[in-house]
């Protein structure tokens, strides 16, 4: 499934990055970061456009030759970016957006956890036990 | 996803967590408050205590139990209460040989659902407010028993249990003057 | 010669823009204007709204590239390769679609005939040359006299005539009149028919093309097929019909793709490829069809993608791909500048990163594969740049076959390819311009994070070229965002190369700071490296040179560096420089500073303390040799440094306090200290270098308030472990006046009366530790109050009393000096005068000579009270005016006698004291009798009582009459009873009363009182104050109560001046109170007949009862005297 | 329904844990609470929004609040909402569930604030971690109503 | 009778004739006159203990006769009756009961206690007619003491009852409630 | 139908005359293992339930026999403590006998005493003027009916509550105290009523007014 998941919080920090093991753990640091600049782009153009586009999803925001990286934000500044590889044809982008929305409430509980400190990294068991399930697509 | 399936977040759950994240909340501000954690959970008990002796009338008026004359039938009232307010049925069981004790067992704790405690708080007793409601409820109905934790999910147990111990019978005060 | 000629880009002649060929013969631009005009009208400045046409000026003697036979049949040809490299360029350059003969003919010219012949004959020969090419041929004649064809009928046929003589069809002739007005309008309509003409060429040439096709068999002549249909598709260019070249194109890439390719044919069949792709690709931009485009270009290079070619040559592989994308990039970017909207996901910028990203890939396998060859074998690159087909071995020109003809030479060719790669090309000078113009591209479309990126990618590349110093103001820049979004994970890694440029550079600053930020715990960084980092840090303050930054990448390069590096750092370090300052506030850094006053205010005769908080984020503990704090009063910097080193060691992930204080100056009372930035030397005593660390700004965190954990909302800091997180630095203190110990109370009545002196008694006492010296009050009026008070309040001491211009303050009174615990006391006056609230405020300056530390200050202090004084009336005066008989009068004749009666009602809180009251009549009104005295001196009245005073006045006869007349003033003096201050003195204006003028006035002569049956004697005196004698007539009416004797009716005459007495004797017969026989006057007017009755005024002045005893049985003892004098009733 | 019983009690609880012990100044108590709900809104909201679309500006989130998170929490819509368009949100609750048991008047008027902190901070919670930083103040005159204003704070 | 009595015995001294009487007649003069019930149906007042007897609360409506001692003093009284009368029927019952509610009734009123499990006692006082009292008291306690006491922090379980709100809401559900103005048919 | 117990009290209170008319037994006997799943304590020198139910064993029933042997006043008839004997684990399984206590005489009389006062108070708290004293008590299971003549006896019937004509009851219990008790010229006042007679005749009423439920008198 995905190679990279990762949780940036309001101020566009980064809250959390899985790497799928075995990755250039760098290269896909830089590839969530810079995804951040079509999501804000995205963010921006919607709220000027009134419409029904006000999906949490962002969809694809953009390839490289070897991966794909998506996008989504939530009504609280957070924003998620998962990175699949470009091989990976399977995923279909319902899949994706299942993903997204297992990987938000699965960032809900942490900030639901009182002792959570919100805007700092997710350092949670349980997450990291939901990402894991997430990424192995079970 | 967007706004028509805001089928939003059955109102029922959102009330319950509005409770849990309100505790939660509330256990933060006393571990600021208390540098001891001993302390804090001694206060979270005396608070369930408190809660316990209004929530026994709530109780009474809705479930309308009747009185019990046997620590069997308030084990049952104490399941009973767990499903109307915590949304759970626990399991009472362990019995003491001497029918004076039992265990509240809880698969999964609706207070502690997203909780993780931090290493400098192992010490706390998360959800001590439970025990502390259970001993006040039971004394506003002359029963006078000890609650306390024996096992808590956030401590790695794979349950959470709550011990509960018939000490005596409280009788009616006499009126003054008469004895 | 490697450097220009690019072996995997595209040849100059693909990339010029292809358009029709004209060639223009007869024009003499040096010699002859109108042509020179001419030729420049048709060749400069072709905008892009003009058709494209490339004209070409001929020189009479010009020849056309003589062309190979035809060949009969294609059996036995077998092409050498699938493009050739001079195709194109013959006909951009060489053969002309059209050649223009021009020449000067005016229709009538004088020699017409031999012109015609001439020109014929230039005509003729040109033929010849271009008959072979069957380019065409066209006339045009220049023309000065302005004749328009048709006009005169001669020059129709002359016309027709030159055309059979030259042999060109009619619509080949065209005539240009210069007439330089209308020229350009001339030429551009001329080159429009013109152009049709070269166009048909071309197509004619297709034509020609498609011919061979027949002949062509699937066997031997595939490359034929690519061949022409990139021949049918230039030629479509050429005449300018894009959609058909583009048919043709594809159709080429198609056949091309058809080809069997093999290692040895793969780079020909890629760089035709290529050529083939970006006509496609750029065709399509120019109809705006950028899907086509990207779609084109996303198949060609899925195509060849895994067409890597020999493992040997892989580099050209990668060569071969940045290329491609650094095209399309340009193609792309071209459109755009020419108005194709872009988008942020879909702009040239992606192709560039792309094309960046091969070329470094490039260089990585060059590096790999190329690692052992030697020096150049032999000469078998030369002429790469001049083949006959594109893209074949310069050791195997011409052949395009599957496998190398010579293994052997195939192998020398491909090691000279390798060292070739490796020693002539500089990989550098090709990536970084690509990144540049992503960068620029990624700026451009919005993205800013894609665009560092890219610049870390750069600086890498910069680093990599030896030039660390660019690398290091890139990464500056990077690492800067990359702090404030807190990806620490990136920034690690720019730190990382950072670390090794400013080394490389031996540039100490950036070093140090790089090095501590690596140090903090933010970054993600090995331990270990973290622990060297730190050596070398220690190594640099003893004045030795850094170790070399480990893991460099191209070591080769690196190594050569490293001496001279390690010479810089030598030199740097040896040079005792002046200590450096590193600007902590925009790292995050291992140390993290706060600095806060312990207060917000503080009173001038107690220390300021500054707690400076350090927090040491590294492994092991770190030493400073000194702490400083600047603020804003500079005075106070030199007691704000801290240089014992026992206190300045900072031991791993702990917070370290350091107390600094100093004691404020009395000057600054008032004013605020700011902490302005710490500074902090880095390293123990034993330091040779200075390298200090300095924080400014608020807070003295700037943007390590980042790596403070603090809580984005304050809510939050509940859960914090580290205080230092939570705790919010006190960045200023206010330095206030000393607390004043001094006792002060006020005695006074908070109620005061109007227009009374309040006094306010103020006792002072002295508790301070020492003597005061130069106390002085102020009292007066608070500064709110509002102005109309300031006029009605008089504040004064006993001084003052008297005076009577006082305002509604007293400054600066001074009362000397106190010694310890002794007391003082100063009575203030203040006379309210109107009814109304005041707030005073009192303020007590003084000042006290304190003993801080050693020295010993004068500290002036202000203790400050006030007070609260309701003013209210004391008493209300009303005033009448009666007869003497006590009846309320308000009109009275001259001369006769009434009383003035004030009433004093007393509404004061407090019994108050009248002590005196007088009058001050106008001049017409005197008090009657001698001696007068005030009825209430003395008399003390409570609140509700009434005193009543009472006074005799008369007016003088001269007094005006018939007018209201005012009495004049009347003055009270009074005081609160039993205070010992001077009475107040207040006036009442007297009320007026109208003055009657009689002439004659009455008065009553009669014992007070009679005695039933026994005779009481009653007198009248009438007297005349007029100029003139008054004739009255007196009328005694008779009365049941008395008999009497005397006239009943009588008249009287009175002189003038004099008084005329008229008597009675009564005798009572009733007793009591009894009406006395009323009187009655009429006085003779000047008109008989009329005379005017007085008794009005006999009514007002004449008694008219008398009070008659029964007879007394014994004679009667009691006998009072009537008095005028009148007693002050009380009544309460 | 039981649930809220429970959140009424421990909020109760929580009113008079803060205000316990005599030496407590009115303002520290008070703030705490805000304290509480602030991070009890904050986390709550994170939850809720889970499912709904994207907010298209401030006023679109204040009808969240009026609509969905009172309903949810207080089991009512707020009664009626005013804005002056420069950040000045009133929003009117005439049976505030937290003082329905309490009076219905002015009895008890004086200690109603303390029952009100915990909402103002919910409230602030939930719009903070929605982007919008404000102040949130209650105003009773005559319970059960109750008003709270929302300033919010731009730049 | 009497006259019988003077038949029946010749001699009567006056021992025996006063003990003739007294077993003969006042039996009968007692007979003739049983009090009479009056009809008029109402309630007059409520009285509220928490579990130490305490008062919590007190109501009255139609209370026409006061017992001349002061609150506290009845109220001590009132809990004190209360009190030995529950111990009173705990012995005096035949068989095993179920606590909870329990009434008298004299010939003018009626009283009913109820107590909650957590042996809060609401004792109301009624005519001797009311009907569903029990319902009645079961109703203030879940539908007002809980609502508006237990539910209201300001006011603590273990003191006098001082929330208006209480007061009206009791005042209203006792007005409503059919036992306190319908007339007797 | 039942009707429980007749009480006669005399004017100044005390138990004149009282007879247990219809009162059910309820025992229950269950064999315990150790530790006793039921709490007793001892009240008044008898061992009762403080806490616990089992299968009809109420709080406040009594011990009457353990394995058999009486109870009573916490001693067995062998002499031996009872709660002793509980204590000891040794003795269990155990055989336990537990009784729904019965008044004693003396209890009776207690309970009598105990009724005067708050008849008297319940007059006194009358919100209404002039109260008589309770005339009907009622708990949920059982009713006392109470009559007091003029002269201040009280005659109270204790049945079912569903027991209907008690009124009717009372007043041929009246009759009968007047004809025979009364009138029986060796009774005094006061005293307790000991005559064969009256006996029979009360209980021929009972009897009857169980039978048909209502009295035709």
């Amino acid at each position: 499934m995905a190679v990279c998941v990762s949780v940036i919080g309001k101020e566009n920090s980064p809250l959390y990055v899985w790497v799928g093991s075995g990755r250039e753990e760098l290269h896909l640091h830089y590839l969530a970061h810079t995804g951040l600049d079509v999501i804000q782009e995205k963010i921006t153009s919607v709220t000027k456009t009134p419409g029904d586009t006000r999906d949490l999803y962002l969809g694809l925001l953009y390839a490289t030759e070897e991966y794909k990286v998506f996008g989504y934000t939530t009504n609280t500044r957070i924003k998620f970016v998962i990175i699949t590889d470009a091989a990976n044809t399977t995923l279909r982008d319902n899949e994706i957006r299942m993903m997204f929305r297992r990987l938000h409430s699965l960032y809900t509980n942490v900030v639901c956890n009182p002792f959570y400190i919100p805007g700092h990294q997710i350092s949670s068991r349980e997450f990291d036990k939901g990402v894991a399930a997430l990424v192995a697509g079970n | 996803m967007s706004r028509q399936s805001m089928r939003a977040n059955d109102p029922k759950k959102v009330s319950g967590e509005l409770f849990t994240l309100t505790y939660g909340s509330l256990v933060a501000q006393l571990l600021k408050d208390y540098e001891n954690v001993d302390d804090v959970n001694r206060q979270l008990e005396r608070m369930g205590y408190n809660i316990g002796m209004r929530l026994i009338e709530d109780f009474l008026a809705r479930a309308n139990p009747g009185r019990c004359y046997d620590l069997r039938d308030t084990a049952d009232k104490i399941q009973q209460a767990f499903k109307l307010y915590l949304g759970v049925s626990p399991s009472i069981g362990s019995w003491s040989p001497g029918g004076d004790e039992f265990s509240v067992v809880m698969e999964t704790n609706p207070m502690a659902e997203f909780v993780e405690l931090p290493e400098h708080c192992l010490g706390l007793r998360y959800s001590n407010i439970l025990s502390g409601v259970i001993r006040g409820a039971c004394e506003m109905v002359q029963l006078e028993v000890m609650a306390w934790f024996i096992a808590d999910q956030l401590k790695g147990d794979n349950m959470t249990e709550i011990r509960v111990k018939f000490v005596k019978r409280l009788e009616d005060a006499i009126p003054a003057g008469e004895d | 010669m490697a450097l220009e000629f690019d072996p995997y880009g595209l040849p100059s002649e693909v990339t010029t823009p292809p358009c029709a060929l004209v060639g223009m013969m007869g024009l003499d631009i040096n010699t002859k204007a109108t042509h020179k005009a001419v030729w420049e009208a048709f060749a400069l400045n072709r905008r892009p709204d003009r058709i494209p046409l490339h004209f070409s000026l001929l020189t009479p003697d010009f020849q056309l590239p003589n062309m190979k036979q035809k060949r009969q049949s294609y059996e036995w040809y077998i092409p050498k390769g699938i493009l050739k490299t001079n195709w194109i360029s013959k006909y951009l350059k060489h053969i002309p679609a059209l050649v223009v003969m021009f020449y000067d003919l005016d229709w009538n010219d004088n020699n017409w005939m031999e012109k015609k012949n001439d020109l014929a004959a230039k005509v003729q020969t040109l033929k010849s040359v271009v008959g072979c090419r069957n380019s065409r041929v066209a006339l045009v004649l220049i023309q000065s006299g302005i004749s328009v064809p048709g006009e005169d009928t001669g020059a129709a046929e002359k016309a027709a005539t030159l055309c059979t003589a030259c042999d060109v069809p009619a619509k080949h002739l065209f005539v240009l009149p210069h007439s330089d007005a209308h020229l350009i309008g001339y030429t551009v309509r001329l080159e429009n028919a013109l152009s049709e003409i070269a166009w048909s060429f071309y197509q004619g040439e297709a034509k020609g093309v498609q011919g061979h096709r027949d002949f062509l068999n699937k066997t031997n002549h595939t490359l034929l097929f690519v061949r022409h249909q990139f021949k049918l598709g230039f030629f479509n260019e050429l005449r300018n019909d894009a959609q058909t070249a583009i048919k043709h194109y594809a159709q080429c890439y198609r056949q091309l793709l058809e080809l069997r390719s093999t290692d040895t044919n793969l780079h020909e069949i890629r760089i035709v490829a290529s050529i083939v792709n970006y006509k496609i690709c750029r065709l399509d931009f120019t109809l705006n069809l950028p899907r086509d485009a990207i779609a084109q270009f996303r198949r060609h290079i899925d195509l060849f993608r895994q067409r890597t070619g020999p493992k040997e040559l892989i580099f050209e592989h990668y060569a071969w791909l940045s290329k491609q994308y650094q095209i399309f990039g340009d193609v792309f970017e071209e459109a755009v500048r020419v108005g194709l909207p872009a988008v942020q996901t879909q702009h040239p910028g992606f192709y560039y990163q792309q094309a960046a990203q091969y070329a470094v890939l490039r260089r990585k396998t060059a590096l790999q594969v190329c690692k052992d060859v030697s020096g150049p074998v032999s000469d078998l690159l030369e002429g790469w740049d001049k083949l006959e087909f594109y893209g074949q071995r310069p050791w195997r020109p011409g052949k395009h076959s599957l496998e190398p003809p010579e293994q052997h030479r195939e192998a020398e060719g491909i090691k000279e390819v390798q060292y070739h790669e490796l020693r002539e090309v500089n990989h550098s000078n090709t990536i970084i311009p690509l990144f540049s113009s992503a960068i620029s591209q990624f700026k451009k479309y919005r993205c800013p994070r894609i665009k560092r990126h890219l610049m870390v990618q750069m600086a890498e590349e910069y680093h990599q070229a030896q030039d660390s110093t660019k690398a290091l103001t890139l990464l500056s820049h990077v690492m800067w965002d990359y702090r404030s979004e807190k990806w620490w994970k990136l920034l690690s890694s720019a730190s990382t190369l950072a670390l090794q440029c400013a080394y490389n550079t031996a540039s100490l600053m950036e070093y140090c700071s790089v090095a501590l930020e690596m140090m903090g715990k933010k970054l993600d960084v090995t331990q270990q490296h973290k622990l060297t980092v730190h050596a070398n840090l220690t190594k640099i303050l003893k004045g030795e040179p850094p170790e070399p930054e480990s893991n460099n990448t191209t070591t080769t390069t690196a190594n050569r560096g490293v001496d001279e590096v390690r010479e810089a750092w030598m030199s740097l370090l040896g040079s005792h420089m002046s200590p450096i300052t590193v600007d902590m506030t925009t790292l995050v850094p291992c140390l993290e500073v706060r600095a806060s006053f312990t207060q917000h205010r503080v009173h001038v005769d107690q220390r300021v303390n500054v707690v400076v908080k350090i927090r040491n984020s590294f492994v092991s503990t770190l030493y400073l040799s000194s702490v400083s704090v600047t603020t804003n009063i500079h005075s106070y910097n030199d007691k704000l440094i801290e240089t014992d080193s026992d206190k300045l060691i900072l031991p791993p992930n702990q917070t370290t306090d350091i107390h600094l204080s100093f004691l404020p100056l009395v000057e600054d009372v008032g004013k605020k200290v700011k902490v302005t930035e710490v500074r902090a030397q880095l390293g123990g005593s034993d330091s040779v270098v200075g390298v200090v660390l300095q924080w400014a700004g608020v807070g003295n965190e700037g943007v390590t308030a980042h790596t403070a954990d603090t809580p984005a909302f304050l809510e939050f800091s509940v859960l914090c472990q580290d205080a230092y997180d939570t705790t919010v630095p006190i960045p200023e203190t206010e330095i206030l006046p000393r607390q004043p110990q001094l006792s002060i109370e006020c005695e006074y009545d908070s109620t005061s009366l109007v227009w009374e002196w309040l006094p306010i008694t103020v006792n002072i006492t002295n508790t301070e530790e020492s003597p005061i010296a130069d106390i002085s009050l102020n009292l007066g009026l608070d500064s709110s109050s509002p102005s109309s008070l300031e006029h009605t309040t008089q504040v004064c001491t006993s001084s003052g009393l008297q005076s009577d211009k006082l305002g509604s303050q007293v400054c600066g009174f001074r009362c000397g000096d106190l010694r310890m615990a002794e007391k003082s006391s100063v009575t203030f006056y203040v006379k309210s005068l109107t009814a109304s609230e005041r707030t005073l405020h009192l303020k007590v300056e003084y000042s006290v000579s304190l003993s801080l530390g050693v020295s010993s200050v004068q500290c002036p202090c202000v203790s400050e009270k006030t007070l609260h004084i309701q003013a209210r009336i004391p008493f209300q005066v009303s005033v009448e005016t009666q007869s003497l008989k006590f009846e309320k009068v308000g009109r009275v004749s001259g001369g006769e006698k009434f009383v003035v009666v004030p009433k004093i009602k007393c509404t004061s809180h407090v019994p108050i004291t009248l002590t005196h009251s007088s009058l001050a009549l106008v001049n017409e009104a005197q008090v009657v009798g001698s001696d007068v005295k005030s009825q209430v001196s003395g008399t003390e009245l409570s609140e509700g009582e009434v005193g009543v005073d009472c006074f005799c006045v008369a007016f003088t006869h001269s007094a005006t009459s018939n007018s209201p007349l005012s009495l004049g003033q009347y003055f009270l003096y009074w005081k609160r009873s039993g205070s010992e201050c001077v009475a107040v003195r207040m006036s009442v204006g007297l009320p007026s009363v109208v003055v009657e003028h009689w002439g004659v006035c009455v008065e009553c002569e009669a014992a007070p009182q009679g005695t039933v049956r026994t005779p009481l004697p009653l007198t009248y005196i009438i007297t005349n104050h007029s100029t003139t004698t008054a004739e009255l007539a007196l009328t005694m009416q008779v009365s049941d109560a008395f008999m009497f004797a005397g006239h009943k009716e009588v008249r009287v005459r009175v002189l003038s001046g004099c008084k005329e007495r008229v008597c009675y004797t009564l005798y009572p017969l009733l007793a009591g109170n009894v009406r006395l026989p009323r009187l009655s006057l009429s006085m003779d007017s000047q008109s008989p007949g009329h005379p005017t009755s007085l008794d009005p005024l006999l009514a007002r002045i004449l008694p008219s009862h008398v009070y008659i005893m029964p007879q007394a049985k014994e004679s009667d003892t009691m006998v009072s005297t009537v008095t005028n004098q009148l007693s002050t009733l009380l009544v309460s | 329904m039981a649930e809220e019983t429970v959140f009424d009690f421990i909020h109760m609880e929580a009113v008079s844990y803060v205000f316990q012990g005599e030496k407590v100044s009115e303002d520290e108590a008070v703030s705490k609470l805000e304290h509480m709900g602030f991070a009890t809104g904050y986390r709550l909201v994170e939850r809720l929004t889970r499912e709904s679309g994207r907010y298209k500006d401030e006023l679109d989130i204040m009808k969240y609040i009026c609509k969905d998170l009172w309903v949810t929490v207080y089991k009512k819509q707020i009664d009626n909402l005013r804005t002056n368009h420069q950040g000045v949100y009133v929003l009117h609750d005439n049976r505030f569930r937290l003082l329905t048991h309490m009076a219905n008047g002015k009895q008890y008027l004086q200690y109603a604030p303390r029952y009100l902190a915990f909402t103002c901070g919910l409230v602030r919670g939930c719009l903070a971690n929605l982007g919008v930083t404000c102040v949130v103040t209650a105003e009773v005159t005559h319970l059960p109503a109750c008003k709270f204003q929302i300033q919010v704070q731009r730049g | 009778m009497t006259g019988l009595i003077r038949r029946t015995f010749v001699a009567l001294d006056e021992e025996i004739f006063k003990s003739l009487y007294v077993a003969l007649i006042r039996p009968h003069l007692e007979y003739a006159n049983q009090p009479r019930r009056h009809c008029e149906m109402t309630i007059y007042n409520l009285y509220l203990f928490d579990r130490d007897g305490q008062l919590l609360y007190y109501a009255e409506w139609t209370r026409k006769k006061q017992s001349g001692m002061t609150k506290d003093e009845e109220a001590k009284l009132m809990y004190g009756m209360i009190f030995s009368m529950k111990s009173f029927v705990t012995k005096v019952s035949p068989v095993d009961l179920r606590e909870g509610y329990m009434s008298y009734a004299t010939n003018k009123y009626c009283l009913n206690l109820y107590e909650t499990p957590s042996k809060l006692k609401f004792v109301l006082n009624t005519d001797t007619h009311a009907q569903g009292i029990k319902e009645l008291l079961h109703q203030l306690y879940t539908q007002v003491y809980v609502e508006y006491v237990v539910f209201n922090p300001l006011c603590s379980l273990n003191k006098p009852i001082e929330s208006e709100l209480f007061a009206t809401k009791l005042d209203e559900v006792v007005k409503q409630s059919p036992a306190y103005a319908s007339r007797p048919a | 139908m039942t009707i429980n117990s007749v009480y006669i009290l005399s004017k100044s209170g005390g138990l004149i005359y009282q007879h247990d008319h219809n009162i059910p037994t309820l025992e229950h006997e269950k064999t315990f293992s150790f530790p006793l799943e039921i709490k007793l304590e001892l009240q008044n020198r008898n061992v009762v339930v403080s806490y616990g139910q089992r299968d009809g064993i109420k709080v406040g029933h009594q011990l009457a026999a353990i394995n058999g042997v009486k109870v009573t006043t916490a001693q067995l008839e062998d002499g031996r403590d009872a709660m002793q004997v509980l204590a000891d684990e040794a003795n269990y399984p155990i055989n336990l006998k537990f009784t729904r206590p019965k008044l004693t005489t003396n209890e009776k009389i207690f309970q009598a005493s105990m009724f005067y006062p708050l008849y008297a108070l319940a007059s006194q708290f009358s919100p209404e003027p002039k109260s008589s004293g309770i005339e009907v008590l009622e708990a949920d299971n059982f009713r006392m009916n109470c009559l007091q003549t003029l002269t201040g006896v009280k005659f109270m019937v204790i049945s079912d509550p569903k027991q209907s004509g008690i009124d009717g009851l009372l007043h041929r219990i009246y009759e009968l105290y007047a004809d025979f008790a009364l009138k029986n010229p060796f009774y005094s006042l006061e005293m307790p009523i000991r005559c064969e007679l009256f006996d029979e005749h009360m209980k021929s009423a009972l009897e009857h007014s169980e039978k048909l439920g209502i009295s035709n008198v």
